[in-house]
């Protein structure tokens, strides 16, 4: 029972000629609330993708709870505890609220009956359980985002789970990821808005042309000449020592 | 058996033929491109466009070829009001749309070949006298029909004239925008079900166009669609649903292949040689050969 | 709580429907006959042409006329006292399930004594099975598959000719021909893939190898093929001395155009019918077929030997618009001997009626056939329904073949 | 469900009690059971009530479709997948059950399976490519497959070709699957079939299957981020859907005892088994069946009564009222039973 969760070895993913991501290393703890942050096309995207199955990678190695997950399709991660949300929010519009986190719960418990008991729970834990009943279809974006991460994952890929919220949606949003955080589900969330994540992370990952630029404590971080010239966009070659995964 | 000349006649006439199929089917794709809707009343829209034509040859005696404008124009405002009585509340549909589309329109097909049978009778008309009818030039040992001739050229002239207008035109552009993101255009002021209509009626005018062609050779009948419309499904989706130049190309190559399929193997087997080919296409390229939806 | 009380609704209203039939069969005044044709669908003008025909027969059978026909000078069927025909139509839209599905509404609900119909023989196989069962018989009107009466049934009749009698009389004009002096050596089939197109094609096939004559080309295709001009352009590569066509109007329309088109002139056509006798070819494409031959259950022209076949002819005239056809008189003439052999059963006994039909022995010269007369084999079959070949010359069909028969010689080849 | 959308009004009324929602649902559950099994009775008892051979067929017809129906709505309805070839399966199990029993004497019984089994198996073969197809590129896949397999047994001697293949005569028994005039023994036979698909897409609702199957309808992106095997999913919903329209082919030919490829397998027939469902409700428990219960005894009576004009009326009327359900009803017919709260509750 190794203390990483999830653990990244040079993972490379080319598309054509360039990568997207380029030899990216690092690794996550159990329980651990991560960052990924970094300026469009640094790759956050393709990352997550490579992680969740959706893509699988040029090289290296991806490891779950010391399993090497790297040639498995998405839904076999789910299986083991890898959920992720979409930047664009997706839900089975034709289906009750419930019925959405039914079918996310029968990933890991076979029987109908006890992943609805479940569902059930998910949904309390997620406040939705008043619109359970709903068709999913007519749930507005905020409680939408809450139906993606309506389930019990080992880790979680946030994908900018915040954006297109109202500030005081995005505050129950930020307490309800907390939330999320406190039942030891692993978290990992590729953000824009600084003023969300940084506050939030225990630690976050740089990207940039789809390289680790640097990792570390935000606070650290948001001081580190090589990241503000990364969001500048003053592109120093990546000569500036790339920081490997904690 | 064959001889080249029979080969090279083949060839010509599967030519001549497929550009007819593609103007059968570009309607069909057009309004597939601009809302993603499949009009199982295409068939019947092509019977409509012949009976008119035929309408017009008997009572005012105006050849084929002169009804074209006035069928076009018959067949725009068809088409509009088909899409703003009919298409338009199928789209409204939260659910399983797409089955309502379809399903709207299949039984919009079954009501005008009732209508026609009704007020046309079942009869098999045909127009015995036109200027094209069954003239036909001899080039050397090929022969090639008047009617499907110039079928041919004004197809070609109306793929033409389609692209000018989809490229060149604020229509167009309307047309383009909408079918990028048909919510975001009614930002800009334009009236999406106004597009939507006047696709509606392009789509129906261009059907309009092929009717009239098809009338001046071909028999005319309640039912007469059918084949056509079966043909017009494959063309589309063989070319990209939504690509007008995947209509012409993947149109010229149904009428290539079946005419080829028709020597090579027994002649009724000339819709598998098409068929065939569709399968073939869409398994290397899902989305047909210039598909982009 | 859906499929079964709709139904029970939908079914008890059919009940009552039922009922008022019921009522109405039960007047003994009166005999019902099933008609049966495709009323819809793509064959849907040869229902209304067969229901103006039909009409035309109840009318001669009903009413008084002076014809040399079966039941004409009479009003209804003396048999049963002056009982009055009634028809009943049914559409079976060319689907043998429904064929079978209306057969059964006119035998049980309808109360009718006997069937006639179908233009398509798959619904004809499902309707003749269906008389069988219920034992009434099924007249044939214009089905020409002979496959029919070989299913081994009591009640099916037929008094036309089938596609082997017709191809069989098409061999023996070339015989004749040959025997004058007329080259005639290489045959073109081009024969649609229905029943009627194989059956048609096999037949000619047979005949051809038994009289030694080489088919150059047999072209099988799709019905309503929105283009022939591949088939049309193999036919022209084999040129052969004759073109001999199984097609329906619609491909028949089209075959005619195209070989214009490709500057095809077959040196003669010899059809089957069917769609060359359809007054819409005609009326399209007539220009282009002078000296076209084909063979046919009737001919106007038999007038000078059949009185009646012209003013019959005008009693449907006066409906239809048009002159009777193959399809036509056929589906007239055969009514009038169900008819007939009702009349002389005297009962509306399935049994009794198939007794008389047994019995049936009408000489050619009371039908406007060119038969030589009405008498069914074990099989149903009139084996004496000799067809006829037809020339249509200056937009007329003439009797050509068989000489007894004949008004005019044939023009050979069809150019000249 | 499609229902559900149209009045959400019920399901406040009970989700209010949303953490015993589950009670509800299996209440629901029992409540679909029960009414199932009194429409299944009721229905057994209708041949004492009538005498016509013409509705006893109509009877006959409309279980057909509803079973066909319900069988097209497997894989269309609950997985989204829109085939318009199930003529292809009817085809099989049609020409499979009569060519076993007329070349070698097989009872159709052994037919009806064997047919079923072999469409199932051709679903998989056929899914493996055409599955990678999306939206209306499946569909037109689906057609014209069915269409090259028409044409193909047109072509077909030893299969009769055109001339189709007619089923002699035998002594009424239940092993020849023959009665004579007598329809009620097809009439009890396609209503076990009809329960029997009924019961099959009831206990799927409840299914791990059910739940995957509408998540690949809605979005099989995000269905395969959560675990949903899609392929898979697609695969599975192909081969039952084949099955039981399979043996409702194989049970048509043995109805009419007589086919040819015009009559079993034609777009037109593909379209008719699609129609209840849409018109009832797709991807839903009722709406074939009550779909079938209207449009079948419909067009039948219309061709029966109207029809006989040769004015086309009966398609009038037929067309007319597909297109003013489809476009009044987009979620189908079966909404308007849903009336009982607990009937909303999933």
């Amino acid at each position: 029972m190794s203390e990483t969760l999830l653990e990244l070895r040079g993972v490379t993913r080319r598309f054509g000629g360039l990568a997207a991501t380029d030899d990216v290393s690092f690794a996550l703890a159990p329980g651990e609330l991560v960052g990924l942050i970094g300026p469009n096309g640094a790759g956050k995207s393709t990352l997550f993708n490579l992680i969740a199955g959706a893509l699988l990678p040029s090289a290296g190695t991806i490891r779950f709870e010391g399993e090497d997950v790297t040639a498995l399709p998405a839904p076999a991660r789910c299986a083991r505890g890898i959920a992720r949300t979409f930047q664009v929010v997706r839900s089975f519009d034709s289906m009750s609220v419930l019925e959405n986190v039914v079918v996310g719960a029968l990933a890991r418990v076979a029987n109908p009956r006890a992943a609805r008991h479940k569902a059930h729970e998910i949904l309390d834990f997620v406040e939705l359980a008043s619109r359970a009943e709903r068709p999913a279809g007519e749930l507005t974006m905020a409680d939408k985002r809450r139906l993606e991460v309506a389930r019990e994952p080992r880790l979680l890929l946030l994908d900018e789970v915040m954006t297109g919220l109202t500030p005081s949606e995005a505050q129950r949003g930020i307490d309800l990821v907390r939330a999320i955080r406190k039942r030891g589900i692993a978290i990992l969330m590729v953000e824009h808005v600084m003023e969300i994540v940084m506050p939030l992370v225990d630690r976050a990952i740089v990207l940039d042309l789809g390289r680790v630029l640097a990792s570390g404590r935000p606070d650290a971080l948001v001081r580190d000449p090589a990241v503000i010239g990364a969001y500048l966009g003053q592109r120093r070659s990546s000569s500036v020592g790339h920081a490997p995964g904690a | 058996m064959l001889t080249a000349s029979s080969i090279a006649q083949i060839m010509v006439s599967g030519l001549l033929t497929g550009l007819i199929y593609a103007l059968v089917a570009v309607g069909l794709s057009l309004i597939f491109g601009l809302m993603n809707v499949v009009n199982f009343a295409h068939g019947e829209f092509l019977m409509l466009a012949m009976y008119a034509t035929f309408g017009l040859a008997l009572g005012l005696a105006l050849d084929p070829l002169v009804a074209v404008p006035i069928v076009m124009a018959a067949l725009f405002v068809f088409g509009a009001a088909v899409y703003l009585g009919i298409v338009s509340y199928a789209m409204r549909a939260r659910v399983n749309s797409g089955m309502v589309q379809i399903f709207s329109t299949f039984g919009l097909a079954i009501l005008l070949r009732g209508l026609a049978q009704y007020f046309l009778t079942p009869n098999y008309r045909s127009i015995a006298h036109s200027w094209l009818g069954s003239r036909t030039f001899a080039l050397g040992p090929i022969y090639v029909p008047a009617p499907q001739l110039v079928g041919a050229l004004i197809s070609i002239a109306a793929f033409f004239a389609l692209w000018l207008l989809i490229t060149r035109t604020d229509f167009g552009k309307a047309i383009e925008a909408t079918r990028e993101d048909a919510d975001a255009v009614a930002l800009v002021g334009i009236s999406k079900n106004r597009v939507f209509a006047l696709g509606w009626g392009l789509g129906a005018m261009l059907v309009g166009l092929a009717g009239a062609i098809l009338a001046s050779f071909y028999y005319i009948y309640p039912n007469v669609g059918g084949p056509f419309a079966l043909i017009a499904y494959v063309t589309v989706a063989l070319g990209g649903f939504g690509s007008v130049f995947g209509a012409l190309a993947a149109g010229v190559i149904v009428g290539l292949v079946e005419a080829l399929t028709a020597v090579i193997l027994p002649s009724d087997l000339k819709e598998v040689g098409v068929y065939a080919v569709y399968l073939a296409v869409v398994l290397f390229r899902p989305r047909g050969l210039f598909g982009s939806i | 709580m859906n499929v079964t009380r709709r139904s029970v609704l939908l079914g008890s209203a059919a009940v009552m429907a039922t009922m008022a039939t019921r009522v109405r069969a039960a007047q003994p005044k009166e005999v019902a006959i099933g008609v049966l044709y495709p009323f819809s669908g793509p064959s849907a003008q040869v229902g209304v042409d067969a229901k103006f025909a039909s009409e035309t027969a109840l009318d001669i059978i009903n009413n008084r006329h002076d014809l040399d026909l079966p039941l004409a000078k009479s009003a209804g069927l003396p048999g049963l006292g002056g009982a009055k025909v009634r028809l009943v139509y049914a559409d079976h839209q060319g689907d043998p399930q429904k064929g079978r599905a209306e057969a059964e509404r006119l035998i049980t609900q309808e109360k009718v004594c006997a069937l006639i119909g179908t233009y398509y023989s798959s619904v004809a196989v499902t309707v003749s099975q269906t008389a069988e069962r219920y034992g009434l018989p099924y007249m044939s009107a214009d089905n020409s598959s002979p496959s029919l009466q070989r299913q081994g049934l009591k009640f099916f009749f037929r008094a036309a000719a089938h596609d082997e009698m017709f191809s069989k009389g098409m061999f023996d004009f070339y015989d004749w021909m040959r025997k004058k002096g007329t080259k005639i050596d290489t045959l073109a089939l081009f024969h649609e893939d229905t029943i009627f197109g194989t059956d048609s094609s096999n037949a000619q096939l047979k005949f051809a190898s038994e009289r030694g004559y080489k088919v150059v080309a047999d072209i099988k295709y799709h019905a309503n093929s929105p283009s022939l001009t591949a088939e049309v352009t193999q036919l022209k590569a084999a040129n052969a001395d004759v073109l001999m066509p199984s097609s329906y109007t619609t491909d028949g329309i089209l075959l005619v155009k195209t070989m214009a088109e490709l500057g095809y002139k077959p040196k003669a056509i010899v059809a089957q019918a069917a769609g060359f006798s359809d007054k819409a070819l005609f009326d399209a494409v007539g220009p282009q077929i002078q000296g076209l031959i084909t063979r046919g259950s009737f001919s106007l022209d038999l007038a000078a030997k059949r009185p009646s076949v012209g003013a019959v002819n005008a009693l449907f005239k006066a409906r239809a618009g048009k002159d009777l056809n193959d399809n036509t008189s056929r589906e007239l003439m055969a009514l009038i001997i169900l008819a007939d052999a009702i009349d002389r059963a005297k009962s509306t006994d399935g049994e009794a009626i198939r007794k008389a039909l047994v019995a049936t022995d009408i000489p050619g010269t009371r039908t406007i056939m060119p038969w030589k007369r009405v008498k069914f084999d074990a099989q149903g079959q009139n084996e004496d329904a000799d067809p006829v070949l037809l020339q249509y010359v200056k937009d007329k069909l003439v009797t050509i073949f068989p000489p007894q028969a004949a008004i005019a010689a044939p023009i050979w080849p069809m150019g000249a | 469900m499609a229902p559900r959308l149209s009045d959400p009004a019920p399901i406040d009324a009970i989700s209010g009690s949303a953490p015993v929602g589950g009670s509800a649902f299996r209440r629901r559950r029992r409540g679909e059971f029960v009414a199932a099994a009194a429409i299944l009775l009721a229905a057994a008892a209708l041949p004492l009530g009538i005498d016509s051979v013409y509705v006893e067929n109509i009877l006959v017809l409309t279980l057909m479709y509803a079973a066909l129906s319900q069988s097209w709505n497997i894989l269309c309805g609950y997985c989204g997948q829109i085939s318009l070839g199930h003529a292809l399966y009817f085809g099989i199990g049609a020409y499979a059950t009569t060519l076993l029993l007329v070349k070698f004497g097989i009872p159709p019984w052994f037919g009806f399976v064997a047919g079923g089994i072999l469409a199932a198996l051709v679903a998989l073969a056929l899914g493996y490519p055409c599955f990678r197809l999306k939206g209306h590129y499946y569909t037109i896949a689906t057609i014209v497959i069915a269409e090259i397999a028409s044409i193909l047994v047109l072509n077909w001697p030893w299969a009769g070709a055109a001339m189709g293949i007619q089923i002699p005569y035998a002594q009424p028994s239940w092993l020849a699957f023959q009665f004579g005039r007598s329809k009620i023994p097809y009439f009890y036979f396609v209503l076990a079939l009809a329960a029997v698909t009924w019961l099959a897409t009831w206990l799927i609702e409840d299914s791990k299957w059910g739940y995957w199957w509408r998540a690949v309808k809605d979005d099989p992106d995000a269905a395969e981020s959560l675990g949903v095997v899609v392929f898979r999913s697609k695969m599975a919903a192909a081969a039952l859907s084949a099955f039981f329209t399979a043996v409702a082919g194989g049970f048509y030919a043995e109805f009419v005892s007589y086919i040819d490829p015009d009559s079993v397998m034609n777009l037109q027939l593909s379209l008719l088994m699609a129609l209840p469902a849409v018109l009832g409700g797709i991807g839903t428990l009722w709406g074939p069946a009550l779909g079938a219960a209207i449009i079948v005894p419909l067009s039948e009576l219309t061709r029966s009564y109207i029809g006989g004009s040769g004015k086309g009326t009966d398609l009038i009327v037929y067309g007319a009222l597909v297109m003013v359900i489809v476009l009044l009803r987009p979620e189908g017919l079966a909404s308007l039973l849903r009336r009982r709260p607990g009937a909303a509750v999933p």
